[in-house]
């Protein structure tokens, strides 16, 4: 078994029109910038995949990563916890030009929904939103005399998630604070693409030490020294173009 | 000719039918040899409700550390690429529809898929484990049992008589005489012994056996 | 006279609740200040909504690692005794109630305990992040707000007027002329900066200040 | 902070009559064979607590642990997934006995009925055991078409968990399959108790290596070479008494 694939063009060939994507990430880390960027060049060069539905905590930063494919087109709606940055000038203006659709969900509901698409739980119940905007809609049912706010559950078509270390199996490591969704985004994607600093021979993760188990893995590509969405803002960066 | 397979045969005939690369459990018990017989060239990964993707063969005795055990409580070992994890993530794995495979023991099947495997009724103690879990989790559920109770009596039969494990669950069953796919709530035959007479199969089987296709002959290697 | 107190004050006012070895979520923003004043010989434990336990202080200038940020997505350090984990493992602290105590900050804080800061209405973008997960997590929820609006309006209403964070969910508000808790539907009021007249206070604050104890003067340090 | 105890008595010292105490291990790995024997021997010495219910996955084997608890006639009712095992007779004669009650419930919706108690959701959907005799009484309701059965719920007064290192603030690891229902335990009692075969300084654990984060854990004792369960029943061992 090798989940391994050669390049990142390769990596995200198989995403297509109207696909959900998960993108792991909070703010930038844990962005997987290389896979994202490998997207933005597809789109450029074949005009797909378009009219994606992106579940992120945010809403991209800058003009690089999740920003930067908001910026070209290829998202319809982005399901999120905190559409604000310090920059979030793509977003915003597409937002309030009635160009993009938004689903804000809580962040504690928005990882618990995206657990339960991985553990097979249709749907949950949470005292999160009971009694807000956040809740219109949705069915409330009272345990022990306290109110609770069904949630469903988010599956996605495909995963787009950075680690750092990874086995040909799909064994998994993360980088502090870098694991946030990663590790619920590779169970409830039915393909999950991983980005990895270092593929490594099966046995050289610790048994122990694994934090996504090879299962909930599909691909695995090596990107030795990944772009920090912070340091590309910081040097005013531009995908696809890079500013002086 | 073969009378009827042993368990090992039958484990046998399983292991035919599981892809390299395919994630799956085994149930306590006779489905638990199925990874002997793994053909050359493919490589499943196994997992076990109690936390280990991967897990290897069992250790030589004298060498077991009861930390590292199956389902069924029976020391493994470990092999690289081994992940271990807790019962919430094992069972995410199951209940989310990671695993490709499940293969289980029964004490009855219907020709509808349901199955009965965790209780033989009132009396003695019920025991459940992960059986409810694996039959609604993996993507293709298989059972591994005698054609026959010991008494003779039929396995496979129009409606289970025992509680249920799962309804609609089940879609191949590898018997000791037979093959037997599951599909649109009838028992379509595959694959019988060779020189066992249809009529005599039937006579063992609780409801009909269709044979829409032609039924190979079930063969298998002395183990 | 402090004719009010600083964003500092306020945060040093609230750490001056916070007990030895609790639990603590601190909002982005103001809030993240009250990890700088612990009183010596405690150490609170601080939980932030994107994995991390036990971080320390912002490393210097130069050094940061961008995947060692706090909820707010500022650089933050390890110590000794940090743990990782992921979005579900983190919320899982805040929503099981494992949390002591979570300071947010607030646009509108009402008598009855609703919370408003996460939508100032159909403009502009909204955000709603952890603090609807912190508000019913939490075994305590406080806020620390300027006593009124940039107008001068009071923040510390009868009712909410912008879309809510929770419902009846603040005990305590650490403002910037008064610290008052929320029992029973009514602000009573704990503390207030010396010299500021009761009535002045209460003309600041869009319902009725109780006073069934006697109020304690606010003092804090020139911070 | 520190939640060492210096002692096993101390440990168990405040467990009460008619608690409920979950219980870690599968079979005999991970059980806390010293941690329960100790709270036997308050029972032996004080009369209490007794009238326990217990979760665990099991229900003992052989005459020490969980099967020792039962016969000291402190446990009222199991909550476990398969009261079987090669020497289950101490449970067996109890329940047949109509001395001691059952609710069986199926291992991942045990494990996930216990994550939600610590995880803060009251109720979740599962098809697990739709259509059976286990699913009696549940609200059933579609989503996507599809039946689910209505859980609630596990929590706990006690959680007695076995790990392998801790250190003062309580952050955990554990050692291979023993580690099991001993994550999920430690979230969803609101005191829970953990030994550990050494307790090392904060630090010494990898910060992503730890399994158990310290907010999970009010007291962690060391116990040096922890006893297995399997050792000690194939010496044929009872306790409080050890058999020649």
């Amino acid at each position: 078994m090798d989940k391994t694939v050669p390049d990142l063009a390769a990596a995200v060939a198989g995403i297509q029109d109207g696909m959900t994507v998960m993108i792991g990430g909070f703010g930038g880390s844990g962005a997987p910038i290389e896979l994202i960027h490998a997207l933005i060049d597809r789109f450029l060069a074949t005009g797909h995949p378009r009219d994606l539905t992106v579940v992120n905590n945010n809403a991209g930063n800058g003009h690089v990563g999740l920003a930067a494919l908001i910026e070209a087109g290829m998202v319809r709606k982005l399901i999120c916890s905190f559409p604000r940055s310090a920059d979030p000038v793509v977003f915003t203006e597409l937002y309030q030009a009635g160009k993009i659709e938004l689903e804000l969900v809580p962040q504690g509901t928005l990882a618990e929904r995206i657990r339960a698409g991985g553990a097979g739980i249709p749907a949950f119940y949470t005292p999160t939103s009971y009694g807000t905007d956040l809740a219109a809609g949705k069915p409330v049912a009272e345990f022990d005399g306290r109110p609770y706010v069904q949630e469903r559950w988010l599956k996605a078509d495909v995963a787009l998630v950075k680690a750092h270390l990874g086995d040909r199996l799909g064994n998994l490591t993360y980088r502090m604070a870098a694991r946030n969704f990663g590790p619920l985004m590779c169970m409830a994607a039915a393909h999950t693409v991983v980005q990895v600093s270092r593929i490594v021979e099966p046995g050289a993760i610790d048994p122990e030490a694994v934090v996504t188990p090879g299962i909930f893995v599909q691909a695995v590509v090596e990107v030795p020294n990944p772009a920090q969405e912070e340091d590309l803002n910081r040097a005013r960066a531009v995908y696809p173009q890079v500013a002086q | 000719m073969t009378v009827k397979l042993t368990p090992t045969q039958m484990a046998w005939r399983a292991a035919q039918d599981i892809a390299d690369g395919a994630y799956v459990n085994l149930g306590i018990g006779f489905p638990e040899m199925v990874a002997r017989f793994q053909p050359p060239g493919r490589e499943a990964i196994f997992h076990t409700e109690n936390g280990i993707l991967g897990f290897g063969e069992a250790p030589a005795p004298g060498t077991e550390d009861w930390d590292l055990i199956n389902a069924g409580k029976k020391a493994v070992t470990i092999k690289p690429g081994t992940a271990f994890f807790h019962h919430a993530d094992s069972f995410a794995m199951v209940r989310g529809g990671h695993l490709d495979v499940a293969i289980l023991g029964a004490y009855e099947v219907a020709e509808n898929g349901d199955l009965a495997n965790w209780s033989t009724g009132p009396r003695g103690v019920p025991a459940v484990g992960g059986a409810m879990d694996l039959v609604h989790g993996a993507k293709r559920v298989a059972v591994m049992t005698d054609h026959v109770t010991k008494d003779g009596k039929p396995k496979l039969l129009k409606r289970c008589t025992l509680p249920l494990t799962g309804v609609g669950c089940v879609t191949r069953v590898y018997s000791s005489l037979a093959v037997i796919d599951i599909e649109g709530g009838r028992f379509v035959l595959r694959e019988k012994l060779p020189g066992l007479p249809f009529d005599e199969l039937q006579s063992l089987t609780g409801a009909e056996l269709h044979t829409p296709d032609p039924v190979a002959d079930l063969i298998v290697p002395e183990l």
